[in-house]
């Protein structure tokens, strides 16, 4: 055939395509951009969804976001009691049904508007009216709120309530009239939308840091409000923050590897953590928040309604073995945290014992009919973790001949479930932490009727005594009795064994050690204390960043 | 001319296709158990909200009327809000949708180029190693799926021998190019920012490549095949014999007969590497319509899937439509129709 | 008489082999032809007989790929077509030799129009000599071409596609293509067999006519004995890519030699009564594995054993009047 | 590849009134020969065989068959390759390539219920529409065929498959109902070109009923291309199943299916890189072995019936 010549030039056309691709790539990615004089920035990979609205987020990207970028009356200290913030000073009544606060002046918005009791009672009245992420710590416990003059605003209590102060740390203060300014059409009446949609891209504070863009599920990135009203004495604090909404395992070590991240997030898989851990530069800070890794029981549902069987299930399961091979560097816990303010340090958490198990089994109704009550348990597709406990107690509780399906269910279909008594499993696998640091929080939102329906509680408890005691407990204004009446609530719930308590979990991160000061993994190092509210061990005013120090592989970021 | 009225007929069809697409969409969103309106406002929004909002979205109405008030939306481009999100979904389709489309279109002409490529290169090299090699890699390449490619490219170019990006559109501290058109690539060469175009290529390729794969070496098969066929045709004996060069013979007087039916095909070829989108997208973490259409899903938020899946729709049809432009463009006797008119 | 100057083609002992699964296709088994200048050469034989083959081989546009030519040559003026490179090649099939083929319908491109492909024809013809060719002459050229093939309005012919021409008006294109430029050897593969009789006969007359207006010479090829007897100056049969007698035409009906010509000559319904033609048993023999001599022998009523075992040479009957058969040996 | 009707429409010239019986049962030795004639075909059927005999043997074939269950073995989690684990253990110890032939079982189910489910009724309303050709039955029918055909068959069935709760039968609902339309649109083209072949005409003028010339008449010429066209959609229905479960739609945890344990795996590249290559590979080797012998049967069925 005469066509070899043109097989020939098809054939090298193809060849060149090839190679010049080839090169090129080798070309570009040897490239590296030289060090020079770097910004100070925290890049932190977090689980997304993250609202930035105070009205809306409660989860801990969200609750991350906003601590820094609003400021609320008071600030959470890592022995659980609270300093003033916006508030510099406050009055409580005897009856501790009315507090008064007094406002520092001449704070300033990130627009540069000044903070006045207005806008304190404004975003109280938000937060209350649209019901979503912390409002209901407010809705249950305020009658009122009304602005005395322009830096005195009074809170009136439906009933007193202890803890009060640790909730208005999530009583985030809005400025007033640029969220008026920005309310588009919308189900809250005169207030339209109340700015939900403005401030889902936008923040409307007065924090340290504000927001500079908001690319939903892909990150957000704040910067430095350098005339922020209490000023910057940390020189070294980041001067951009950027909240990645990622925690694919393969995109963080990845994003670590070619250093762009700082830190990353608290989801990764012991094995990720352990691969990360192996990196120069990176270290794996491990602290606990107070977040309690709950196995629900169903208390209204069979055969998890007998205590005995619950009993049973409690004494089966190999919790060191769980802690060790599953969720390392995490510890026991009781009905709540240990340390959560106000937990019971005498009560003995369940723990591994099949003989108590056997006992408790047979005093059990279902004891010898097992198969026909099948032990349907969920775990949350999100967090593959869980699979891990579910089959681990899968696995122990046919040790005592339960039989245990394992379901898995995404996240929202969990909510769903969980909202009513007959669609709950009879286990569910959750993570839950306190929303203000001190026991009642916790004992609230788990164990009180009121929270029956919502995804804290699967154990559909419904104890009215129990619920008198946690209102008395929390009633309570002086704290050493409120704590004691705390101690009893829990002895009372250890008791009835509504949960399998399986660990208080180990928030851990690993992050780049050579050139972060990350304050939580100090306080660590140094035997303190850590924040107990969720997301104030990322107040990022206080990190410290020497982007000079960073050993490679560090890629300076360039907003 | 006869294209005209053709096009109009296809247009007419496809309006009627969407129509009907939507509806099908509406029945399965409304199928699912739960109150939109409470997963919007979640679990502890109080109930007198949550009512005004089913009002709102027309909740209380019979279904029939909630269809008409949502296809009246969505013609009038409100798609209803994201319950993840939380804004409107046609912001995220169009923050999203150029993201699928850049990769989809770089695939696509990867795909067309390197199928005609090897298309000849075997018809040439007809039952020597090279036709072999080409049919044997047709076999895998059709049998290896987009995501599982995704993946093994992953591993190989991104971890063990790194010389690809392998998440996202653009590096890390790589500024991006103002949007214009929303293709990366095309805006940054618009600005002339090279560096941000070189390093948007780079992030494309791979993916890009995992999603040809599959109709690459399908349509290498079928242009081998029907430029085979039509090596034996008479015509191309007279054309060579009357001393038209070797070149013009293979490069006009074959190809273009022979490119008939590879083109017919890659419609559908384009469709399913639309739909391989949907994992690939997850893999390489590509900020596309795709990507956002699974979380949608994994996170029932119906108004999404809904856009999500209409959006695909018009994509196909449109797609469809110039497929069938391009072979009335290439086959007189579908442009003229096979009518003798004289 | 033979001399070397006056022959333009001379075909000698041509093999062509095709691949197909299992083996070799032994299609030409040696055939062995020359035309002189001027002269008008019918190839007469029945369909599959390889005539087709031979001619395409000439031009080396056989289907790529899958044939070989085992031993032979074609030397046209004197010059081995076999061992010529590409630009001799291209030169030969755009100055020299032209073919036409049986089915115009095939014969054309159907996704180009008909201005498009003979212009290309005509453009690289010329463009031998002519470095650039304009597109306005290239248009009248084409034109005039199938003004010369009698198709009427060639101005507008030129837009329209193959599919949209009737059947006379393809065969007319073809020709028209072949003639484009001016060619010293024409080739007609069976030119309107497959239109109906007037047509053809149409056709054959214009090609009589555009032969003597060119003066080339041209090879027909026909399995009707009437077309070759009142268009050729000297016929060729061929039977199963063997030539198996070559005479004058008037030689040939007059006495023809080779049992297989008379058998064609037989078949030929006679106009004046005589009924159904006699026709020839048997069929072409499987080219996979051919009989070992004469291709004939196994429907040759007077088949010998010398016959069976090895081909019979060409005996000379007559001044100019070869016979492959031993029937002619005496 | 319009002529498949029993080879009768390739010689339209040729007039026969008697209905020719499906050439697929009659040439199925001849058939068999053509196939085999093919060495790919046979490596298709051959793998093909081996995902079967596995599946239906799967507890007698893997090593540790109790490991496909649910499982935990930390003390040999994240084993790589070995000779006790073939194909290594994945991060709850489990040993994958017990899990990966355990997880062919889903797989061959997924399709065998699909086709199952879809091929009838996608059979019977194209040989209706094409029977009726230009009535309003076919309208009605072909027009909701190109609705569910105007998007890829992938992505519908993710969006049906999620409103659903994820799980396998919901998963093979979601496929079942993107598929139909497909046969639907195949048994139309064929029916409607049959429908005026000779021998059904035939039909039609001795007064046979309309049942008896769509199931007596058309029916048996459209069975090989019906038989061509499940052959080769066993292998897409099986990727569809995959991708559904790699999104985390399909088979639940911890029964294994091949996508779930690519999805898996890959949240721990490139540690335990096992974990992700071999279900890759091993969806690779059946869509490999039922694409190879669905070609085959193509040839044998569309060629054969020349």
């Amino acid at each position: 055939m005469k066509t070899s010549k043109f097989v020939r030039f098809l054939r090298n056309g193809l060849f060149l395509v090839l190679v010049a691709s080839l090169v090129l790539n080798l070309a570009g990615c040897t490239r590296k951009t030289p060090i020079t004089a770097e910004v100070k920035v925290i890049r932190h990979t977090d689980s997304w969804p993250c609202y930035i609205d105070p009205a809306v987020g409660s989860d801990y990207a969200s609750s991350i976001a906003i601590s820094n970028m609003y400021d609320s009356l008071v600030f959470p200290n890592p022995d659980g009691g609270v300093k003033p913030l916006l508030a510099k000073s406050w009055t409580i009544s005897e009856d501790g049904l009315t507090y008064t606060f007094e406002l520092v002046p001449g704070v300033k918005f990130h627009n540069g508007d000044e903070l006045t009791a207005d806008d304190v009672v404004f975003s109280l009245q938000r937060i209350m009216t649209i019901g979503e992420g912390y409002g209901y710590l407010f809705t249950t416990s305020i009658k009122e709120a009304k602005a005395l003059d322009t830096y005195h605003v009074q809170f009136t209590l439906k009933q007193s309530f202890g803890p009060f102060l640790g909730a208005l740390v999530r009583l985030y203060i809005l400025d007033k009239n640029q969220v008026t300014a920005n309310i588009q059409a919308g189900s809250y009446g005169e207030f339209k939308d109340y700015g939900k949609g403005w401030l889902v891209t936008n923040d409307a504070g007065s924090g340290p840091y504000k927001v500079k863009e908001m690319k939903t599920a892909e990150y957000l990135l704040m910067d430095k409000f350098d005339d922020y009203w209490a000023g910057w004495e940390n020189k070294d604090a980041p001067q951009y923050v950027k909240e990645i909404g990622t925690t694919e395992a393969v995109t963080v070590r990845t994003l670590i590897s070619r250093g762009e991240l700082e830190i990353t997030d608290q989801w990764q898989t012991s094995e990720n953590l352990a691969a990360l851990d192996e990196l120069p530069n990176t270290e794996v800070a491990s602290f606990f928040e107070g977040s309690v890794l709950n196995i629900m029981l169903n208390t209204k549902k069979p055969p998890t309604d007998d205590i005995h069987f619950r009993k049973a299930l409690a004494y089966c399961i190999d919790y060191q073995q769980i802690m060790d091979k599953i969720f390392p560097g995490s510890r026991p816990s009781g009905s709540i945290a240990s340390s959560t303010p106000g937990y019971n340090p005498d009560l003995k958490p369940y723990s591994l014992d099949l003989t108590k198990a056997e006992a408790e089994l047979k005093q059990s109704p279902y004891y010898g009919k097992l198969d026909k009550y099948p032990f349907e348990l969920c775990w949350v597709s999100e967090v593959p973790d869980e699979e891990k406990i579910a089959l681990m107690v899968q696995a122990n509780a046919a040790k005592l001949g339960i039989k245990v399906n394992v379901v898995k269910v995404p996240w929202l279909s969990v909510v769903d479930n969980l909202a009513k008594v007959e669609t709950t499993p009879n286990g569910s696998v959750i993570f839950v932490s306190p929303h203000y640091a001190e026991a009642g929080s916790m004992l609230e939102s788990r164990y009180h009727s009121r929270s029956c329906g919502t995804w804290e509680q699967g154990e559909w408890l419904q104890n009215p005594e129990i619920d008198k005691m946690i209102e008395a407990a929390i009633a309570t204004i002086d704290q050493k009795e409120r704590f004691q009446k705390y101690y009893t609530v829990q002895e009372k719930i250890t008791e009835l064994c509504p949960t399998l308590w399986i660990l208080e979990q180990a928030v851990k991160q690993a992050y780049r050690s050579d050139y972060v000061v990350f304050p939580a993994a100090e306080a660590i190092k140094e035997g303190k204390q850590v924040n107990p509210v969720m997301g104030y061990n990322f107040y990022y005013r206080d990190f410290k960043v020497f982007p000079e120090k960073a050993q490679q592989p560090y890629t300076p970021f360039t907003p | 001319m006869k294209l005209g009225s053709f096009l109009l007929r296809r247009f007419l069809l496809s309006i009627f296709v969407i129509i009907g697409l939507s509806i099908v969409i509406f029945i399965i969103a409304r199928v699912v158990p739960g109150d939109p309106a409470r997963m919007a406002l979640g679990p502890r929004a109080p109930e007198d909200v949550v009512q005004t909002l089913r009002q709102e979205m027309h909740l209380d109405k019979p279904l029939p009327e909630q269809y008409f008030y949502w296809i009246k939306g969505v013609f009038r481009g409100d798609f209803g809000h994201s319950l993840v999100s939380k804004r409107p979904v046609l912001e995220d389709i169009k923050e999203y949708f150029p993201a699928t489309m850049e990769l989809a279109i770089f695939a696509g002409i990867l795909m067309a180029i390197f199928a005609i490529l090897l298309g000849v290169l075997a018809a040439q090299h007809k039952d020597t190693w090279v036709d072999g090699l080409i049919r044997v890699s047709s076999y895998f390449g059709v049998a290896i799926p987009a995501f599982v490619a995704a993946i093994i490219f992953m591993l190989l170019f991104g971890y063990y021998w790194p010389i690809l990006p392998v998440l996202g559109r653009l590096s890390p501290g790589m500024t991006p190019p103002r949007t214009i058109t929303g293709l990366l690539t095309l805006d940054s060469l618009i600005e002339g920012n090279f560096p941000a175009f070189w390093d948007a290529f780079k992030h494309m390729i791979l993916p890009a490549v995992a999603l040809s794969l599959g109709g690459l070496f399908q349509e290498a098969r079928i242009t081998r095949s029907s430029m085979v066929d039509n090596m034996h045709k008479d015509f191309l004996a007279a054309e060579r014999g009357y001393g038209i060069p070797e070149k013009i013979v293979m490069f006009k007087y074959l190809l273009k007969p022979s490119l008939i039916s590879t083109v017919s095909i890659m419609g559908l070829d384009f469709a399913s590497l639309l739909s391989n989108a949907f994992l690939v997208e997850l893999i390489f973490n590509w900020p596309g319509i795709s990507r956002y259409g699974i979380s949608a899903m994994l996170h029932k938020d119906l108004d999404a899937i809904s856009a999500v899946i209409i959006v695909f729709g018009v994509v196909f049809l449109v797609v469809n439509v110039i497929v069938d432009v391009i072979v009335a463009l290439l086959d007189p006797r579908i442009r003229l129709g096979t009518a003798r008119d004289m | 008489m033979e001399t070397k100057e006056n022959i333009l083609l001379n075909i000698k002992n041509l093999h062509v082999w095709y691949r197909v699964y299992g083996g070799y296709l032994k299609v030409l088994n040696g055939v062995n032809l020359i035309v002189r200048e001027g002269e008008r050469v019918g190839l007469v034989g029945e369909a599959g007989c390889g005539k087709t083959t031979t001619m395409k081989s000439i031009l080396q546009i056989l289907p790529p790929g899958d044939f070989l030519i085992p031993k032979g040559e074609i030397y046209y003026k004197g010059k081995d077509i076999l061992k010529m490179n590409f630009s001799e090649i291209q030169r030969l099939r755009s100055k020299e030799i032209a073919m036409i083929f049986q089915d115009p319908t095939a014969a054309l491109n159907p996704v180009f129009t008909i201005g498009t492909q003979i212009g290309d024809v005509i453009k690289y013809s010329i463009a031998l000599e002519e470095k650039k060719v304009y597109k306005e002459k290239l248009k009248i050229l084409s034109a005039r071409a199938l003004k010369e093939a009698y198709l009427p309005d060639p101005e507008r012919m030129l837009v329209n596609y193959p599919f949209q021409l009737s059947g006379g008006m393809r065969q007319r294109t073809c020709i028209a293509m072949a003639i484009s430029s001016s060619r010293n050897l024409l080739i007609a593969d069976e030119p309107g067999t497959s239109l109906d009789v007037t047509i053809q006969d149409q056709i054959l007359h214009l090609l009589k006519e555009i032969v003597e207006k060119m003066g080339a010479s041209i090879i027909l090829i026909t399995h009707s004995l009437g077309v070759a007897r009142e268009m050729t100056d000297r016929i060729y049969v061929m039977y199963a890519g063997t030539i198996v007698e070559t005479a004058l035409t008037k030689d040939l009906f007059k006495n023809p030699v080779h049992p297989y010509t008379k058998g064609l000559l037989a078949s030929v319904p006679k106009l004046s009564g005589g009924g159904i033609a006699r026709g020839i048993p048997g069929r072409i023999p499987d080219y996979l594995n051919p009989p070992q001599g004469c291709r004939f022998q196994p429907r040759c009523e007077h088949s010998t054993s010398s016959c069976a075992e090895n081909p019979p040479q060409f005996f000379e009957v007559e001044e100019g009047h070869l016979v492959a058969c031993y029937l002619a040996q005496r | 590849m319009r002529n498949l009707s029993g080879g009768q429409s390739n010689s339209p010239i040729a007039v026969n009134l008697a209905r020719p019986k499906s050439l697929f049962w009659t040439n199925l030795g001849r058939n068999w020969y053509k196939f085999s004639r093919n060495p790919l075909s046979i490596i298709g059927l051959v793998i093909v065989l081996v995902i079967i005999i596995s599946a239906i043997f799967a507890p007698w074939i893997a090593p540790y068959p109790e490991q496909a269950g649910p499982f935990v073995d930390f003390e040999n989690a994240g084993q790589p390759p070995s000779l006790q684990h073939l194909c290594g253990t994945d991060n709850m110890g489990r040993d994958i390539f017990s899990r990966i032939v355990f997880a062919f079982r889903g797989a061959l189910i997924m399709a065998i219920v699909v086709l199952a489910l879809a091929v009838p009724p996608g059979v019977l309303l194209g040989l209706i529409a094409g029977y009726f050709q230009g009535g309003w039955i076919d309208t009605v029918i072909m027009r909701i065929t190109d609705i569910f055909l105007a998007v890829p068959p992938l992505i519908l069935a993710l969006a049906v498959a999620s409103v659903l709760e994820p799980n396998l039968m919901n998963a093979m609902i979601a496929v079942t109902l993107m598929w139909w339309p497909w046969y639907t649109r195949l048994l139309y083209g064929t029916a409607s070109s049959i429908k005026n072949e000779y021998f059904v005409i035939a039909a039609e003028l001795t007064g046979a009923g309309k049942f008896h010339i769509i199931f007596r008449e058309i029916l048996p010429n459209c069975l090989s291309p019906i038989f061509t066209k499940i052959a080769l959609d066993v292998g897409w229905v099986i990727l569809i199943g995959a991708s559904l479960s790699f999104v985390g739609l399909g088979q639940q945890p911890p029964t294994p299916a091949l996508g779930q344990m690519v999805s898996d795996g890959a949240r721990y590249m490139p540690i335990f890189w096992w974990m992700t290559i071999f279900p890759a590979l091993a969806i690779v080797l059946i869509l490999l072995g039922f694409n190879l012998m669905g070609d085959g049967i193509r040839d044998m069925l569309e060629r054969g019936m020349g």
